[in-house]
């Protein structure tokens, strides 16, 4: 835990289910990941996730909210939580995992938290394998990363518009009969 | 004109039963015992018979499906007795199209120009839940049913059918065209 | 002298009935489209083809392998009525032959450490 | 045909092609994952452009590479997934805990029950639950045969797409036995959906052993009739050596793992270097190569197909020493009760129904589980927000990394080449495009 106060941007660190997460500020996430490459021997980036905290335990209700004819905001969909879950800092976070080859297999998560429209530098320089991870969360999440070799989209087809796995793109298909959703 | 294949007279008789008498749908069309005898028939019936026993399906596999649908050609279920055992992979020899697995939005066109430059007389199987209507996957990315697209012969259902159940999809599909039911693009007139 | 030609006359208008009648029935018993018959008419590029391929040079490399692939099939059609005739010819034929035989040898060997062997 | 002519034979020497970008790596184009053609040829127009389509015998499933052809020789490639995108992240938002346990099979569709586990071990990570020992061992050993069942597809397959038709046979008849066993044990062939939060989801039935020490007896003479078909064949060795040739930088720099990894040399497997169930009390051997071709692919899964054999045959010893034991936890909150015990106790019939109607409530946090899929490493993370459904998940599927290294694969590889490297990557296409 010691050593990775020292990445560069480093802002906090966590100790769960016995995996470290390492929040950066978003502006210096190249240089931690340089850092986190050579210095600490992280040497294969496993893999880069964006996730969306659109809605995140808002009036105690959890799960999936989705709008324009998908699910409802204000109908809950379960019963209150027992316990609010913390408050996000921003709405979404983009989580680096990283694996050191070696004995022991230390396992490490950088995560650095942006508003909608930010954009973060890319990390393919760094690791070659972060080239469709980035393009994937851009296609589905719609997260800017400056400096990309081809920054497109990667699974949906070109043309499609919006990003599907944001919480507040409706879950699309066709409304089943008997259901609330019809 | 969403007619029903019941109109055609065709009962759900299952070829696979041994023990089965002459099926319901010889009777009603009212095959003649000469005929039987002499072994004369129509041009047409010749034609159909011929169709039938050698109809290639196309190999499009897309997902788990294609997995058993790769198990039918293996030993224990093999196609080859009804004359099927040549996947064929262009569309130009192919009659039969199986279309087993998911059809998510970007295979969609691809789909439909594999089955337009497939040649008369050609068949569609929806195979697996998710071709016959999306299956579980009601959301964005998949296509709810191959049938929006692509007028469908036969749907067999299973999220993945075992292979005995796509086996008899297809003789289904050959007692139904031995039957005289023309193909679907001539039955439904979905984007024929 | 002609009636025992008779044999490959009829051999012959069976070799001519056989592929005619093929495809004779390929248009009998054919059934037109009807519709969207522009998808017949470009190739079939795995699915995702855009319409006619425009046409484009191929490599030296494909014509030199066919040219190869010529020379050395005629030798050995050749061998066919030397194998035929062997035991007349007898020791006559076999010298002959192996001389024929060692020319294209020679041959071969210059194009494999020229190395137009492999692509 | 000049530039071709001083090639040496078949083994060609690493794919170094001017000075590499990233460094300790020798991927040498600027975008990682294509290769672009080499100026001179651009301004030629002899090259051919052909579509190694969504809808290709050869391609496993919907992949499309763009090829540009120079000749027979590959000077340019990019491949384009997406054609099987289910939106598998998306629709498990909406789901309980207990429905999602569905979804993750049909994303991996040949390593069904390894992708099942990988999201059942996030899962009981984040409870922090115990699970007892005789639901562990029947998972390792349904993982195991699942690792045998996967490698025969892509024998079977790859073996067929270059000419070894046979070989898809005789794959498939092994194959037919595997899955005889699982819908022994779970009722379905593929998809088995066995594994519950908290252990497995019915007890193992009662002819299950026999059938797998009989399975367990004929799968290494099944292996040696593999390698007798294949290994000394001129024509398999001439496709297959030197072929593909992928170092041991590149693979770790495009986040190769699992048989690819192995097989340019580095000796890394999380069975073994972070175990998880109980493939510690296992004993196992790795395999590792340091050819980096299209061979050693194929030799790694050969010796991991023995490999599991052996895990499966010490599986079955211990398994039949656990008779009675229990095969899931007690824990009401997380696990149905009995069904007789609900005619006697109010409050299992109260857990019994906030299980069926609201399900069970995950405390929150974010985990990140990640276990050895035939494919490599297969990881899920998920993020729940305390709720009855999961708020984020993603998984990290091996194929999707394994795509990645075509481009860095086929440097200097012919057409026919081509197919024997995406063959020996053995990705599928559900798990590169959920």
């Amino acid at each position: 835990m010691s050593d990775y106060a020292k990445i560069p941007g480093y802002v906090s660190a966590k100790e769960e289910h016995g995996e470290t997460t390492v929040v950066v500020d978003p502006a210096h996430i190249r240089e931690a990941c340089t850092y986190a490459r050579d210095d600490l021997g992280f040497n294969m980036l496993v893999d880069l996730v964006a996730t969306d905290y659109l809605g995140w335990a808002g009036k105690g209700v959890s799960g999936y909210i989705g709008t324009a004819s998908g699910r409802d905001l204000n109908l809950p969909m379960t019963q209150g939580l027992q316990a609010l879950p913390d408050v996000k800092p921003t709405r979404f976070s983009i989580s680096y995992h990283l694996l050191a080859l070696r004995q022991g297999a230390p396992r490490l998560r950088l995560q650095c938290w942006l508003e909608d429209g930010d954009s973060v530098e890319s990390v393919v320089p760094v690791w070659p394998s972060a080239d469709w991870l980035e393009r994937e969360q851009y296609d589905l999440m719609g997260i800017d990363f400056t400096g990309h070799p081809n920054l497109a989209r990667l699974l949906l087809d070109d043309d499609w518009e919006g990003h599907p796995l944001r919480k507040d793109y409706p879950i699309g298909g066709e409304p089943v009969r008997f259901s609330p959703a019809e | 004109m969403a007619d029903r294949l019941r109109d055609y007279g065709l009962q759900s008789e299952r070829l696979l039963w041994p023990t089965k008498g002459p099926s319901r749908f010889e009777e009603e069309l009212g095959v003649e015992e000469l005929e039987q005898a002499l072994g004369i028939t129509t041009l047409e019936k010749a034609v159909r018979w011929a169709q039938t026993k050698s109809m290639w399906p196309d190999t499009f596999g897309l997902a788990c499906c294609a997995i058993e649908m790769m198990a039918i050609v293996g030993s224990r279920y093999d196609l080859a007795r009804f004359g099927m055992e040549a996947f064929r992979s262009s569309p130009r020899q192919a009659d039969l199209l199986i279309v087993s697995g998911r059809v998510s939005h970007k295979m969609a066109a691809p789909l439909r120009q594999i089955y337009d430059q497939m040649l008369e007389p050609k068949w569609v199987i929806a195979m697996g839940a998710c071709a016959s209507s999306g299956g579980m996957f009601n959301n964005y990315a998949v296509l709810q049913g191959v049938d929006r697209i692509v007028p469908v012969d036969i749907y067999v259902p299973f999220c993945p059918p075992r292979p005995e159940a796509l086996m008899e999809g297809i003789l289904r599909l050959h007692e139904a065209h031995l039957a005289g039911v023309p193909p679907a693009y001539e039955r439904r007139q979905v984007a024929t | 002298m002609l009636s025992n030609w008779l044999p490959f006359l009829i051999y012959g208008l069976f070799a001519l009935a056989i592929p005619a009648s093929m495809i004779y029935l390929s248009f009998a018993v054919a059934q037109r489209p009807r519709a969207r018959t522009r998808a017949r008419v470009i190739p079939f590029e795995s699915g995702v083809s855009k319409g006619q391929m425009k046409p484009q040079r191929f490599t030296v490399s494909f014509y030199l392998t066919a040219m190869l692939f010529i020379v050395f099939d005629i030798e050995i059609v050749f061998l066919y009525p030397l194998a035929v005739q062997l035991h007349a010819l007898g020791w006559f034929g076999f010298v002959e032959f192996a001389f024929f035989i060692l020319i294209l040898v020679v041959a071969y060997v210059y194009i494999w450490r020229k190395g137009a062997l492999d692509w | 045909m000049s530039t071709t002519l001083q090639r040496v034979g078949r083994a060609r020497r690493w794919p170094i092609v001017g000075d590499p970008i990233y460094e300790g790596s020798r991927i040498p184009s600027r975008v990682p994952t294509v290769m672009d053609v080499p100026p001179p040829l651009r301004e030629t127009d002899d090259i051919l452009q052909v579509n190694f389509g969504p809808n290709h015998p050869s391609t496993h499933g919907v992949l499309r590479l763009i090829v540009d052809l120079d000749g027979e020789e590959v000077v340019g490639l990019s491949a384009v997934v997406g054609y099987l995108h289910t939106g598998f992240e998306k629709n498990m938002e909406q789901k309980t805990w207990w429905k999602a346990i569905t979804y993750p099979e049909r994303i991996d569709y040949v390593g069904y029950q390894n992708n099942e586990l990988v999201f059942v071990l996030a899962i009981e990570k984040l409870l922090a639950m115990e699970v007892p020992e005789k639901a562990t061992w029947m998972r390792m050993l349904l993982c195991e045969l699942n690792r045998i069942h996967s490698h025969l597809v892509f024998l079977g397959t790859s073996a067929l797409e270059l000419g070894a038709i046979s070989m898809f046979w005789y794959c498939f008849r092994e194959r037919e036995t595997i899955l005889d066993l699982f819908e022994l044990v779970a009722g379905q062939r593929m998809h088995t959906r066995y594994f519950q939060t908290g252990g497995i989801a019915e007890d193992i039935p009662v002819g299950f052993f026999p059938e797998a020490r009989k399975f367990v007896e004929t799968m290494p003479k099944a292996l040696d009739d593999y390698l007798t078909l294949l290994d000394r064949n001129k024509i398999w060795l001439e496709r297959t050596q030197g072929v593909g040739l992928l170092s041991a930088d590149d693979a770790i720099a495009l986040g190769q793992s699992g048989p690819v990894l192995r097989a340019s040399g580095v000796d890394w497997d999380l069975r073994r270097d972070q175990p998880y169930l109980a493939y510690d009390q296992v004993d196992f051997r790795v395999p590792v190569y340091t050819g980096g071709d299209v061979y050693d692919r194929y030799r790694v899964r050969m010796d991991e197909m023995a490999q599991s054999t052996r895990i499966v045959r010490q599986c079955l010893d211990r398994l039949e020493r656990m008779e009675g034991e229990p095969w899931i936890t007690d824990d009401r909150k997380v696990v149905l009760p009995p069904r007789e015990e609900l005619h006697t106790s109010m409050e299992s019939l109260i857990h019994h129904f906030k299980i069926v109607t609201e399900g069970y409530r995950v405390p929150a946090g974010e985990v990140y589980v990640a276990i050895e899929s035939p494919r490599g490493e297969s990881g899920c993370y998920v993020v729940s927000d305390g709720g009855p459904r999961p708020w984020r998940v993603h998984f990290r599927p091996p194929s999707f990394h394994a795509l990645q290294a075509t481009a860095t694969c086929s440097h200097g590889a012919l057409i026919a080449d081509l197919i024997a490297i995406v063959g020996s990557l053995d990705a599928v296409m559900g798990d590169t495009d959920r």
